[in-house]
């Protein structure tokens, strides 16, 4: 049960899946968690690394969030791409970022992204897949630029250009016919740009606005709604209501003005004044 | 339909026979006093692809029936296929075309014929009555059938059916205090709404996207009502005395 | 098929049980008592997997009254409804879940109300002035809904009950024969023959 | 024991429609921070009276790193009850909650008590508005009015002369800020000098209310009750 | 058990369905289809025929794909989910149903007419899937007609719903679903029959059909009586939908309600059901006036019982 | 028949000009059958922040009062109210915690936070049953009537809405909505926040 201080001891708590099992046996299913089918890439390039992402999240077939953030942070200098189940990569590359911190003031020296990406693969090897986070991530440290994908299993590669999530291979498509080595930084953006630009159109899963996140040695650059090529075009009408359109049956208002600021509600918040 | 899921657990495999596939895309008919609006966006998609993003959904049947087809694209097209056949002999055997009413019918015995084997289609009739008001009737895919005044099928129909109760049945409206909610809306009013649920499905739906078409049915004898002031209005009709059809183009997003 | 009925009137909550203990296609035995009096002003009827539902009620019953020993004073009817929800919230955590559904009918002497919880097999609690569980509620439900008064005699209300066994004796396949009543008010809890 | 009897006064009477509850503040000074009490704070300002539970208010006496160790538990202990019953746990239960704790405290070799008495002003259903003392043994008991800390013995004297049955609030508030003027080492009776707090029922919702007064309120409070500083005449004289 | 029986009683059904479709095959572009018949054309040779997919067992291929209960995503989704009700009494027979379809938890739609009017002088109700009551009581309606004509004389109530009975028994095991009751006046007085999918057939005086068919057995049971009037038992089957609309998911949006007397069925109104739980039905006949909903009629009232020194 | 299902409901929150309004339904249903019409899925946390909790109806109370208890011993040890934005991390970390047994909850939040400027600026978010978090600009909404909500909310809302025209368009969203769903209706409630004071108001809705 809840300990008696609101900080509660870290880790997952297993305690409903008894229960969850229990349900599913008699017949009810259980039900899917956000997902974001997403388009997300990484390239190198002459000084550093580009990382890109599209910005919608998905619950079936139908969009949950239409700008979400899909590049988050490790560290200054190191930043991660998820796809897959959204609350894994949110949660995941969050636990990862604080160690890296850690790790960073332990050893007194600027994080590596290998140390990175092995905290991330062990921890999702640990987890045999069922924490399904698929990512991209990308940094420049003491060995120059580096750039990897890590599978919801904990494989990992080392390549010069990647992509990941439903839209990876429109992605691919696009960094396959029109990479090249040493390119400029702004070669870099637009082909990341493109990349992803084909995810969103042509993968039902990704969709909205551009994110980009530039890293070299010396700055890291995030992007954020870069290109913004599916901005909704105005409505035909307005849909204002006339005041009083909807009846009700009873009302009551709670003064937040007056001195005492709260009524009370069965322990709900306390009064102090 | 192939698993598109990338990260699936291997299942045992089990060889069924599955003839069907969900093409995705919505439909939407609404019925005004004296025309009717059937549309539908142009996207077909499987999983998480898009086959093409100009397919269309909606035929015009006769000058006075409009067909609108959505679920399984290969059902859909032989399905309008045959009803269109069967409105030629029709035609043929009566030298005039098929009432309203009847082609309902129709559909409902083509339909049921295939109870034990259906179409996967969710159609949607609009058009013009032999009494001159709109109408619109829509189909279960084993043939079940009702007039309406407006309803939406397909990927995005339960995005859009409860804007439209709103909107077009005032469903939980109080009329302002001495007045009373039209029984029909203007033509003009009814184009905007309908571009409207496209949009806002397409935001929500990732099936629901690329274009929109928009046939608008006309009784006879009625005037324009506006349509003449919409933008790349262009007119289907084979005569110019009966039933006028015209259809209306928009883009949607494409994403 | 178990059936529990709850009704309350004027200052008082009726709870009414089948009497039957079956198993597979067998009436083991027809004079089961289903409803626990659990502390002067409180009735708990239950019903589910056979077995849970004495397990759980008599835990219910020993810690309520372990409450009353301890505190000097007995929980009241929404605080005692909330700890027994919880328990079976908890316990559909455990390796073993308890499947039982509950209604709790209690009499506040605080502020003289009764009142009526119910209470299902996931920990799901809500207060309402009529209840069943089974599936006699398909059809008593609706019963009352058309026949229930808040302010109703004793008498008026054993006669909405006795409509309610009548519907669902008729209606319902397998219907248990005999019902045990209780009612709680100001006065306490008491056994009723109907 | 010792600490308790040197630490600031705290004084609290039942009336029949409420309970109040007042302390002397012993720390004091210009250079003290008091920026955060001007806000009210959640747990009161100073160092005296504390909010237990939205039903519940405390006051200790004793050393204070105690207090403020048995205030948490008292408030975990009241949030648990809370999670449990989903009821605001009745007052006695409260005191008991904290008296086998500090009970337990007295048993084992080792474990020091917890220098530190309290007085909880309550109210519940069962037993309406209610005022209990809890000593560093465990032992605890209910008053209709009663002092713990400085000079408690001339404020019990006090009390009992002038406590009578079916107070009402507004009196009783009277008679605590009498008492209190008389009780405390000071001469002066003023904001910086005093905590105060009031448990009522709200009117509207009829469920219990705290107030924990602000400096500024315990002055205006003080000078209405014709109590205010350097006013010792007035304030012989309403007596 | 059911699932032994269906694998040796398919068999034979299916042979069947073989060759009719066989027959259909050809049918579809045989002469008749240039001519008047076109539409309802094959029904004229007495029993339609239907396709079925080429594949050794078609009853378990139209269950995966339209079953929803089975899977949940599957795709072709059969409206489920309805409460009809009929009753005879000294005054004829009232006929009451709701107007709600689903598909899943989807309100597809909320204006279904679920009594079907088959001629002037029998009505079908509609539970199960709405494209089998659909078309074989429109069915059953085309050979009401005929027997009319070949026998000068209306056809009864009974050997109506023998007919429809038999005609889906044949069918049984296939996947139809319907629980309709056929309603009507002929010589013999008011009567109803309910009949359903798997070959049931029963006569009698009350009958409930549909998931909500509890809640309103209900109340209608509570008020049934044989010497109703006209107006108590309009307002008895009202009420009774109200009831179903009101407690079931599946069921509500707006009751439809007839009456059959000798002279034929009337349409007697249809009835919001959120409206009549604030309003109640309105100004009609029979009409106890205000809403039906709980919270309507208890407006007011309280259990607390607060002793009466309290109160004072 | 999914598990989110089992006992229905639906909730919306919604942004408006200084303001905010979150609604939900008020069934509690098991499966078809409707048991109460007063089933609050909506709670206060703090004076400007409200939580709406639709799903598993056990989970509903469990996560009810747990929150209350997590959020109260916030209060007691930062001797501050919490703020919303604190609030959502708290549900989203509550629920990630259970990530292989999950609370059947998509929690919707709506509150006014406060600027560092002094003033109140609204504040919506939620989060799926593993708590990913979802912070929207204009509206979020989860439960039975999700894509119908989706669906509605996308045609009517606009922004910079008024309370009282906020107030309108929330209740006509979630009306339209829960009336096209099986599962949830039984009437609605709606409460708008605004800097100086929360309006709540229970909606003459469908009754079937």
């Amino acid at each position: 049960m809840a300990s008696s201080s609101v900080y509660s001891s870290p880790g997952f708590d297993f305690s409903n899946q008894l229960r969850n099992n229990f349900l599913s046996e008699k017949g009810l299913p259980l039900p899917k968690a956000t997902s974001t089918g997403t388009t997300i890439v990484g390239c190198l390039f002459e000084d550093g690394i580009v990382l890109g992402a599209d910005t919608r999240a998905t619950e079936g077939p139908i969009v949950a969030d239409k700008n979400c953030e899909k590049i988050h942070y490790i560290s200054e200098s190191i930043r991660c791409c998820g796809a897959g189940t959204a609350a894994d990569t949110e949660f995941t590359t969050a636990l990862i970022s604080s160690n890296i911190e850690l790790h960073a003031l332990h050893t007194g020296r600027k994080p590596r992204v290998v140390t990175a990406m092995t905290m991330l693969k062990q921890m999702l090897f640990q987890y045999q897949g069922h924490i399904g986070a698929a990512l991209v991530l990308g940094g420049v440290d003491a060995t120059g630029p580096n750039l990897f994908t890590i599978h919801p299993h904990g494989s990992t590669d080392k390549l010069p250009y990647v992509t990941m999530g439903s839209g990876s291979l429109a992605a691919m498509a696009v960094f396959e016919s029109s990479w090249r080595p040493n390119m400029s930084r702004d070669e870099a953006l637009t082909l990341v740009k493109h990349a992803i630009s084909a995810g969103i159109f042509n993968d039902l899963g990704s969709g909205s606005n551009v994110d980009a996140c530039i890293i070299t040695a010396t700055h890291t650059e995030m992007l954020r709604n870069v290109e913004m090529p599916n901005q909704r075009v105005e409505k035909e009408k307005k849909y204002g209501f006339r005041r009083g359109t909807t009846a009700w049956k009873r009302e009551t208002v709670k003064s937040l003005i007056v001195e005492e600021e709260i009524t009370h509600v069965l322990g709900e918040a306390m009064d102090t004044t | 339909m192939p698993d598109m899921v990338p990260m699936s657990v291997a299942q045992p495999q089990e060889r069924q026979f599955n003839p069907y596939s969900d093409n995705g895309g919505t439909i939407l008919a609404v019925a005004g006093a004296n025309f009717s609006v059937i549309a539908g966006d142009t996207r077909q998609s499987e999983g998480y692809s898009i086959q093409t993003r100009y397919a269309p959904k909606v035929f015009r049947l006769t000058d006075k029936a409009v067909l609108a087809v959505n679920g399984f694209a290969a059902d859909g097209n032989m399905f309008v296929k045959k009803v269109k056949q069967r409105l030629e002999w029709y035609r043929h055997a009566h030298s005039k075309d098929m009432p309203l009413r009847a082609v309902a019918r129709l559909i409902q015995s083509m339909l049921y014929a295939r109870r034990f084997f259906p179409y996967y289609v969710y159609n949607i009739l609009g058009g013009i009555e032999e009494d001159g008001s709109g109408a619109v009737y829509s189909f279960d895919p084993v043939g079940s059938y009702e007039r309406e005044a407006c309803r939406a099928a397909g990927a995005a129909s339960s995005l859009v059916q409860p804007f439209l109760d709103n909107q077009i049945y005032f469903k939980n409206q109080t009329p302002a205090p001495g007045t009373s909610h039209p029984a029909h809306l203007a033509l003009t009013d009814v184009l905007a709404l309908v571009i409207d649920s496209f949009t806002s499905a397409t935001e929500r739906h990732i099936e629901v996207g690329d274009g929109l078409e928009m046939y608008v049915v006309l009784a006879k004898g009625s005037p324009l009502q506006g349509l003449e002031l919409v933008q790349g209005v262009q007119e289907m009709s084979t005569t110019t005395d009966g039933e006028r059809v015209f259809i209306v183009r928009r883009n949607l997003k494409r994403d | 098929m178990e059936n529990l009925f709850a009704i309350t009137g004027k200052g008082y909550v009726i709870v009414a049980a089948d009497t039957t203990s079956a198993r597979s296609i067998v009436k083991m035995k027809v004079d089961e008592d289903k409803i626990k009096v659990l502390s002067p002003h409180l009735l708990m009827a239950y019903s589910g997997e056979p077995g849970d539902t004495i397990q759980f009620s008599e835990y219910v019953e020993r810690n309520i009254r372990l409450f009353q020993i301890r505190n000097t004073y007995p929980l009241g009817p929404s605080a005692a409804a909330s700890w027994i929800r919880r328990s079976l919230a908890e316990s559909l955590r455990s390796r073993k879940p308890y499947a039982v559904n509950l209604l709790l009918g209690g009499y506040d002497t605080n502020k003289h109300e009764p009142h009526l919880f119910w209470v299902d097999y996931l920990g799901t609690m809500t207060e309402v002035p009529f209840a069943a569980h089974g599936y006699g509620s398909y059809f008593v439900l609706s019963l009352l809904d058309r026949y229930h008064n808040p302010e109703a005699s004793l008498e008026e209300g054993l006669a909405t009950l006795k409509r309610c066994i009548a519907e669902v004796t008729k209606r319902v396949v397998v219907s248990p024969g005999q019902y045990k009543v209780k009612v709680v008010d100001k006065d306490g809890a008491r056994e009723i023959e109907i | 024991m010792e600490a308790i009897s040197r630490a600031g006064t705290v004084l609290g009477v039942l009336a029949k429609d409420g309970v109040v509850l007042a302390a002397e503040k012993k720390v004091t000074g210009k250079l003290l921070d008091l920026s955060g009490a001007k806000e009210g704070g959640y747990g009161g300002s100073g160092e005296k009276i504390y909010l237990l539970n939205s039903n519940i208010i405390g006051g200790v006496a004793g050393i204070t790193s105690d207090a403020n160790s048995l205030v948490n538990y008292a408030r975990s202990a009241a949030q648990r009850h809370l999670l449990t019953y989903n009821e605001d746990i009745p007052v006695e239960l409260l005191a008991q909650r904290l008296c086998d704790m500090k009970q337990g405290y007295t048993q084992y070799g080792g474990l020091r008590p917890f220098g530190v008495s309290l007085l909880y002003a309550g109210y519940d259903p069962h037993y309406q508005f209610q005022l209990y003392h809890s000593d560093p043994s465990g032992n605890y008991s209910g008053w209709k009015a009663t002092c713990i800390g400085a000079n408690n013995g001339t404020a019990q004297s006090l009390l009992k002369q002038e406590y009578k049955d079916d107070l009402e609030v507004k009196d009783a508030i009277g008679l605590v800020l009498r008492t209190m003027s008389k009780t405390m080492d000071s001469t002066t009776l003023g904001s910086e000098k005093l905590e105060f707090a009031v448990l009522t029922l709200d009117p509207t919702t009829k469920e219990p209310k705290a107030k924990i007064y602000r400096p500024a309120e315990i002055d205006a409070l003080l000078e209405s009750e014709g109590l205010a500083k350097k006013d010792e005449d007035t304030a012989k004289r309403s007596a | 058990m059911n699932t032994f029986a269906d694998r040796f009683s398919t068999t034979g059904a299916l042979a069947e369905l073989r060759k009719a479709q066989k027959a259909a095959d050809e049918e579809e572009f045989s002469d008749a289809m240039w001519g008047s018949e076109a539409g309802f054309g094959s029904l004229a040779k007495g029993v339609p025929t239907f396709s079925v997919p080429n594949i050794p067992d078609p009853t378990a291929f139209l269950r995966l794909h339209t079953d929803d209960h089975a899977d949940p995503t599957c795709k072709i989704k059969i409206s489920h989910g309805t409460t009809t009700l009929a009753f005879r009494f000294q005054g004829g027979v009232i006929v009451a149903v709701d107007s709600r379809a689903t598909a899943g938890s989807y309100v597809a739609s909320g204006t279904v007419k679920k009594v079907i009017e088959i001629n002037p002088y029998l009505l079908g109700t509609m539970a199960g899937g709405a494209a089998d009551c659909q078309y074989w009581e429109t069915y059953l309606g085309m050979h009401c007609r005929l027997h009319e004509l070949r026998n000068r004389e209306r056809i009864s109530v009974s050997a109506a719903s023998k007919y429809l009975s038999n005609l889906v028994y044949s069918y049984k095991g296939m996947g139809l679903s319907m629980g309709t009751m056929i309603c009507g006046w002929d010589k013999t007085g008011p009567a109803v029959f309910y009949v359903d999918s798997d070959g049931t057939r029963l006569k009698g005086d009350l009958f409930s059909v549909g998931s909500g068919s509890t809640f309103a057995y209900g109340v209608l049971d509570q008020g049934y009586r044989w010497d109703l009037t006209d107006e108590e038992a309009q307002e008895l089957g009202r009420r009774s939908i109200y009831a179903a609309g009101h407690r079931d998911a599946f069921s509500g949006n707006t009751c439809n309600l007839y009456h059959v007397k000798e002279d034929g069925w009337k349409f007697i109104g249809n009835y919001d059901i959120s409206k009549m739980h604030y309003d109640g039905p309105g100004n009609v006949l029979g009409a106890t006036g205000g809403g039906y909903g709980y919270e309507l009629r208890v407006e007011g009232l309280s259990s607390a019982n607060p002793p009466v020194a309290a109160q004072a | 028949m999914s598990i989110m299902e089992y006992n229905g409901g639906s909730v919306i929150a919604m942004v408006g000009k200084d303001c905010v309004a979150i609604a939900s339904d008020l069934r509690l249903g098991n499966q078809a059958l409707g048991i109460s019409s007063n089933f609050q899925k909506i709670f206060p946390v703090t004076d400007r922040i409200y939580v709406g909790l639709p799903g598993l109806a056990t989970d509903v109370t469990t996560l009810r009062e747990r929150f209350r208890y997590r959020v109260n011993m916030y209060t007691i040890k930062e001797e501050r109210e919490i703020e919303p934005e604190t609030f959502a991390h708290l549900v989203s970390s509550t629920l990630y915690e259970h990530r292989f047994g999950p609370y059947f909850i998509e929690p919707v939040m709506a509150g006014l936070s406060k600027t560092p400027s002094g003033g109140l600026k609204p504040f919506i978010a939620a989060t799926d049953l593993i708590g990913c978090l979802n912070f929207a600009k204009d509206f979020v909404v989860a439960g039975t009537a999700s894509s119908k909500l989706y669906g509605v909310a996308e045609g009517l809302w606009e922004p910079g809405l008024e309370p009282e025209d906020l107030f309108e368009t929330i209740s006509q969203t979630i009306l339209n909505a829960v009336d096209r769903d099986a599962y949830s209706g039984w009437g609605c409630i709606v409460h708008v926040i605004t800097k100086d004071k929360v309006v709540s108001r229970t909606l003459k809705g469908r009754m079937d």
